[in-house]
């Protein structure tokens, strides 16, 4: 953080203004219910518009109404769009948490507070402006149901004037906001002129902050991870989704509700996708096993709780080798822990969820692009390998909007996997004189599956949890049931193989080495600039799945020196790492955050130069 | 003789089963042959559905050439609710038992009924866990004693009165041993769009054994004593039974007793009852409940 | 093998008789529901009786009536219980399998068969002795209804006489077996005597194995784990089970059912103690949970399908801090696999059950001793380190009997824990001037807790699976989550303490260590002794409980070798050990069985000897 | 002015609600404060569980200095259950809501009923999952709409009827408007031996937000026109709202109106009505469904 901030602080302390622009981050601060995600959409589109890049975290609440909200909003002129653990701006709407919101100010920062907290100027190295939100909304003449829910519009017009954003931008952010609905967009628009003029004539820009347009942002969207994972699913012919409402996975299944009509039969016009909300997770993976047994391709979206609850499923998926995908977007647990803060903390238990010798595999995407190519790639994994997917997004990523290049749509076609139609079957028959559910015909220990319906006299089978031969009938066998466990361990060697292999930035010269993983990615990206500022030359591997490949444990033995980084408490990918790595692994060192909020590049960077200075030990 | 497939009774068999004898899920099984067989389902776009239990085992026993699915236990409703949202081609048949359906399978079982989804649930109702050796299930009549478990002092659940306070739409009772009403119920059952519930008292041979039961018949009783101080069970023990039928008309009311000499009451609806009238179903069944006594027949339903 | 039946291979070679005496396993062929069990503990408590160690396995199908069946007795003079893969002798009481088990026998081998099938000698090498089953009840007059179910009694008289057990001692085994009762004992003698007699008019004794008195069962006692496990939790002071039937863990709550009047209150003669069927396991579940915080000591027994159901109160009552039991027989997984067959594979997945950053103590009984050990232990460890506590045992520990000392009883009054009655909370806050229920008062990172019905107005706190600071009260704030996991990590520190502690056989000379844990601790004793006469000397460390010790781990690293033996199939304790030691553990060798059945002597032998021989490579 | 025990009614407090204004469920709350104050309830021997929602974190805003579980999502039956089974000392007071009961956890309902574990059952039943953003539960009335989830095509459980049928002992419903009522029966709810399960319709101000709802009164839509157009609502705009109170004659039948416009149907219960008649209760409840109103009081009762 030093690194970062001795620029401001430098020009606040010699009282020359420098300007700072386009890289700077601005909190606001409210309670939760009073809509003002809405008036920092406007913000975040505007900047968006404006070319400028842009992320914004929500750090809300679990609870409805008048709890603490904060919503970060950072423009970065670089692209980085990680987290930033230090604002510069705060817009502080919420009374309760005003004090320590501007204790946690840097020197030089900014604060927008409401004139009719009358708030004392208890710090000197910070920038006050007082708004009168109040009268704002009281003047501007629009029905009383309404001056509630508006209100916030106010600190829009004030930022827009203070920081530099054009009204016509902030008009058009408006339409987008109101997906182009002229009415509501004109009313709370009228609230943010009001303001925009009220501050040019009363408020004296006493800050170094401002924002110019860029061109950065041109043909990029904003969107979210769950949104993307919705898209993608869709778009990988997804027709059964089950689920039971959880934050932060309920919006996954918002956006298939939204979107579903895209899959809607061109010649019927008929819905081709069936949501079914179930009365709890149990339920909800019961279906969509049924649904992936019968030959659908079925999802179901949950959080940690509702994965504690599919294990006994997960396990069924697994032996009885069915296709499905399960999204967990990761909050903080153990147990109903912090629902509206995020974490990487289900990694572990997911890799080995239900009883007895399991193993599945275990997608984790870094972006919003791949939360939307998992989301397809998922199913086609599914049905090769015939067993359950797991794809671990989480809160940060699933929630907030993210900037990202326009998804590119799968080309190849669907990957059916060994699933024979009655043809296929038929000549299967003729070629190998038999057909066994449960033979390994092809050494890759993906067997040949048939669904319900198929009109061959031989094509029905047994599908059973418990133990039994290649013919799928039941047997107690003992080796019957080694070779199949040893056919299932043989399927997550093929699986090693079809996954998405890790992204690799190496380079021989460099001693050290980051390996991390899904939304840390980011800030990953940005810490290494950092570091390599700071004269610290990494290389960086960035795991997409579970299974590990070799790539993963080759990278881990070719360095000095190993950073794993990720978003839980106990370092759950290290210890992952380490059962698959019986090598020496003391230069591998766990950098664990796990403190309830996105990764940020000033950690890692803090961790590492530590790390680097003193003498390494384990940790 | 083939049927209008062309196929033999014998071709809409299973793989033997492996129930002790005298079983009455093996009468069950038994009627879903001939049902089939009688009413030319094509088998290939059948699909048997079970949870975990000797009932749930069933599925292996017949309809050889359809796909099944032999799920967890008490969670097979979800199971069949995605396989038949996924092709409504299909014809779904659906065993479970009492302790699948009522004690672990109570909350997917009602929300599965409140959903209505198009499939035959068949639950082969004994009163106890067989296939873990005879713990009381919810179904277990309050009052019943079991050699080893005791005395069950919780209410019964009735399980086709569930079914009409949650929503069902085609609610049936029978008697394993009733062969005639047992097929009757399955091909209306099979004809049903929606989920037909079928609750068939199923007696297990082997461990609704209550040589003391305050029910237990008087002559059954006596014919014991003698024997009474040798009386001995080795353990793990299954003797061979006899299924228990019964053949009875509309109206009668009829006892039928157990391998354990204690006996259970059975009444055949007549036309008397209106099967449309949900009021009049839940009202038959209570007093049914105070009675003591299973009314079989069609209870219920709703097109 | 080789090894072991050399002797009897090369008596029977040339052709000289030279007895085996006390040293040999007889195996009974039958279909269960025959009732054979009783039979066979007629047998294995007469070779107790004449103080031969002796062991009993029973294999038998998941199914009530009419599937093969398999018990086998084994007798070791050297006092050896672990299974034996070979028996050299076989009643083959079941035509549908006879021609296997006949296959199965090895050179020199004796068969036991009904006359009645006519059965051709296939076999040169063995022995046949052909038995009037159907002849000998006939002839002894008994009521027709119980023919059937005492026919098996005739093999236990043939065998008497063949490989000579007294008919006093018989007679005394089939009291012990009937609980006294005269009248169903007599009936059964009269068959066997009159198969015994049969067998010495008719059979010529054509084989060298031979039952003689020898007194090393003297004062030691037969029990099955399940019911060791019951008794202990009885003298733990457990006054709550709740359970959900399922094999093999149903017998654990029969037992407490049987015994659970030794706890009635002395005065009242009131049961103290509560049996609840629950529903299903996640109920189970949830009512111990219940139990343990309202201050009772409460278990639930449970195997693999019920530990997955469990997977969330299991996070809630380790996030809350809850004491309670749960007892794992395991049998073998995934899914429901084989409910009747033996397997340690849920081990990984119970360590860190639930979502989230979860690690669980979980304790590995070896023996019947340790089951009832461990079952009072498990409330002290609970109310301790006020967590659920694990204990995993297995369907061969749980449902055979098995030889032990006695119990040696709890001496220790019993550990309460930090549990502040209203005095002992009166005093506290008078101390510290506060209490409050999730600080960390004295660095262990166990706090002090209360139960509800404290008649004092500041016991009452808020239990709750969310976040919360150390006044139990809801907090979103990062810091106080950081805190409380990291307290919770300070506690899992505390209980590598206080759990029990590896058991070690170690001399700094011998390069070769074994690790191992749970119900293979026999036959790992037995090979460590047959490796020797191989000239392989080994060390040994038993793991009883997790998380893993230093010990461990120094012995792990203190080995040119080391052998990980278990019986799962993907040699999760092996994996677990990798985890927590950073070192190049290429050395440590998994030997993982898996294959339904519990592990053998012969087994290890030939993994280890082939291992020696051949130049190690990772497995 | 102080009760029995020398505690004035603020002692009986819990932390300040963090629900939104105008919620049913604080309501409850209230009442239950009042009760335990004018009952002399020891605090020290209640005990209070909740599963979750935000209906079961309402144990937090009442009884302070009574031991609390706020456990896991639908299983508080079975933690109730054990706490109640290892100290019958305590008073169980446990919270629940529609979800919480009647969707995940209507199997843990059921078994618990069943088992009549002595205790107060509340579920603060409000048809939708507020904490989670309004999706219909398996109380939801059949054809009802909602903003974002729109139409509900399934029946709605009926947890009165449920809770009857499945052997309860002591079933009333009542309205968390409803003052007086909600107090007469919470505080013969405390004194029953055995689970008295309270169904209290308590309106989600937030997410019960039906503008279009097919049951809505017809002034409410109206005065709604004009700003129609202009109508928008910020993301996760929550609105100011007013309790919502009803008080009534018993026999009276009254209409609530939502804050969305929309209405319910309340009918109080009168002396005609014999609560230890299990088959009139059932009939009564089945009316009432069949005219889509609630009927408030005392259902049934067992001594
Ligand atoms: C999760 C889980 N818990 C427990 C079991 C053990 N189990 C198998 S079948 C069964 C009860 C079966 O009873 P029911 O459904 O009545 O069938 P029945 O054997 O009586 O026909 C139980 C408890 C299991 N297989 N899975
Ligand atoms: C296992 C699990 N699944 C889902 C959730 C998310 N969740 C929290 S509260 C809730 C629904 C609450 O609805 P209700 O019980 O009616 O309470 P209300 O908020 O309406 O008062 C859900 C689905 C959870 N906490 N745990
Ligand atoms: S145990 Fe009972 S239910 Fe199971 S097969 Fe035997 S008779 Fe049937
Ligand atoms: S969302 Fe609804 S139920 Fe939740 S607190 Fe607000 S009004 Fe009450
Ligand atoms: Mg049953
Ligand atoms: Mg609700």
């Amino acid at each position: 953080m030093v690194v970062e901030f001795q620029t401001n602080v430098q020009a606040h302390q010699n009282g020359q203004q420098e300007p700072i622009v386009n890289d700077f981050a601005l909190m606001v601060a409210t309670k939760n219910g009073s809509g003002s995600q809405t008036s920092n959409e406007v913000l975040i589109r505007s900047l968006f518009r404006m070319g400028i890049p842009v992320s914004g975290k929500n750090l809300f609440p679990s609870n409805i109404k008048g709890l603490p909200t904060w919503y970060t909003i950072r423009a970065s002129k670089d692209g980085y769009i990680a987290r930033r653990a230090t604002t510069e701006i705060a817009v502080t709407m919420n009374e309760s948490t005003a004090a320590e919101d501007i204790q946690n100010l840097p020197p030089g920062g900014v604060c927008i507070i409401p004139q009719e907290w009358k708030w004392g100027h208890s710090r000197e190295d910070i920038v006050y402006y007082e708004i009168p939100v109040k009268e704002t909304i009281a003047a501007s003449n629009i029905p009383s149901d309404f001056r509630d829910r508006i209100a916030n519009m106010v600190y829009v017009g004030v930022c827009a004037q203070l920081f530099g954003i054009p009204m016509d931008i902030v008009r058009q952010a408006l339409l987008d906001t109101f997906g182009g609905k002229e009415k509501p967009a004109q009313m709370n628009f009228g609230v943010v002129e009001r303001a925009f003029n009220w501050a040019a004539e009363n408020l004296v820009k006493s800050d170094p902050y401002r924002f110019e347009p860029l061109n950065l942002t041109a043909g990029k969207i904003l969107i979210t991870g769950n949104e993307a994972a919705a898209l993608g699913s869709l778009f990988g012919g997804m027709t059964v989704a089950a689920w039971y409402p959880i934050t932060p996975s309920t919006s996954v299944i918002d956006a298939v509700l939204d979107y579903k009509h895209i899959r809607r039969d061109p010649e019927t016009g008929k819905e081709t996708v069936a949501v079914i909300q179930a009365e709890d997770e149990l339920a909800a993976a019961g279906m969509i096993i049924g649904a992936g047994w019968a030959g659908a391709r079925a999802m179901t979206a949950t959080s940690g709780p509702g994965i504690s609850l599919m294990a006994e499923f997960a396990g069924l998926a697994y032996f009885a080798e069915i296709p499905c995908v399960i999204w967990d977007i990761t909050r903080m647990g153990p147990s109903t822990g912090l629902p509206t803060r995020t974490s990487q903390g289900d990694l572990l238990f997911i890799h080995f969820l239900s009883h007895g010798d399991t193993k599945h595999v275990v997608l984790l995407p870094d972006s919003v692009a791949e939360c939307f190519e998992f989301g397809w790639r998922a199913f086609d994994l599914a049905d090769q390998l015939q067993t359950p997917i797991f794809v671990m997004s989480d809160l940060d990523l699933g929630m907030n909007l993210w900037m990202s290049e326009p998804f590119t749509y799968p080309t190849e076609p669907i990957k059916q996997g060994k699933t024979l139609n009655k043809e296929q079957l038929e000549a299967f028959i003729a070629e190998h004189g038999e057909w066994y559910r449960y033979k390994d015909y092809d050494g890759d220990g993906v067997a040949y599956r048939t669904v319900p319906g198929t009109d061959h006299p031989r094509a029905a089978y047994f599908t059973r949890g418990t133990g039994h031969n290649e013919k799928a009938t039941y047997s107690e066998r003992g080796d019957d049931w080694v070779n199949n466990l040893g056919r299932l361990r043989k399927k997550l060697e093929t699986a090693r193989k079809l996954i998405p292999q890790p992204v690799v930035d190496y380079d021989a010269s460099k001693p050290i080495g980051i390996i991390s993983y899904g939304s840390n990615d980011p800030a990953v990206k940005e810490a290494r600039d950092l570091l390599a500022a700071e004269g610290i030359q990494t290389n960086y591997l960035r795991i997409r799945a579970l299974p590990l490949t070799q790539d993963v444990i080759d990278f881990a033995l070719n360095h000095q020196r190993v950073y794993v980084i990720e978003n839980n408490f106990d370092g759950q990918m290290h210890q992952i790492l380490r059962m698959e790595i019986p090598q020496d692994t003391r230069h591998m060192i766990s950098l664990a955050l796990g403190d309830t909020l996105p990764m940020t590049a000033q950690w890692i960077l803090a961790q590492i130069t530590r790390l680097e200075q003193q003498p390494v030990q384990e940790k | 003789m083939p049927n209008a497939l062309g196929l033999e009774r014998t071709d809409y068999k299973g793989s033997p089963s492996t129930l002790c004898p005298g079983c009455g899920h093996d009468s069950i099984s038994n009627q879903i042959i001939s049902m089939a067989y009688d009413l030319n389902l094509p088998m290939h776009r059948v699909i048997k559905l079970s949870g975990i239990g000797c009932s749930s085992k069933t599925p292996a026993y017949f309809l050889g050439r359809s796909h099944a699915f032999n799920a967890v236990h008490g969670r097979m409703p979800s199971v069949a609710t995605g396989a038949t949202i996924a092709n409504n081609d299909l014809i779904t048949i659906a065993v479970s038992g009492d302790g699948d359906t009522g004690s672990i399978g109570l909350g997917q079982y009602k929300h599965l009924i409140r959903r209505n989804v198009p499939m035959v649930y068949i639950i082969e109702n004994n009163g106890v866990y067989g296939l873990t050796k005879g713990q009381f299930s919810a179904t277990a009549d309050e009052g019943q004693k079991l050699k080893y478990y005791g005395l069950n002092e919780l209410p019964a659940l009735d399980l086709c009165l569930e079914a009409i306070i949650g929503g069902a739409t085609f609610v049936a009772r029978s008697f394993s041993g009733d062969a005639k009403q047992v097929q009757t119920l399955l091909k209306a059952a099979v004809s049903h769009r929606g989920t037909a519930v079928l609750d068939i008292i199923s007696p297990c041979v082997t461990f609704n054994n209550a040589p003391d039961s305050n029910k237990s018949y008087p002559y059954g009783k006596e014919h014991e004593i003698p024997l009474h101080e040798y009386d001995f069970i080795p353990v793990g023990y299954v003797q061979e039974r006899e299924e228990i039928t019964a053949d009875y008309e509309e109206g009668q009311t009829i006892q039928v007793e157990m391998h354990d000499g204690s006996i259970i009451r059975l009444k055949k609806l007549d036309k008397g009852h209106d099967p449309r009238n949900r009021h009049q179903a839940i009202t038959v069944l209570e007093e049914a409940q105070r009675d003591q006594l299973f009314l079989t027949g069609l209870l219920y339903y709703e097109e």
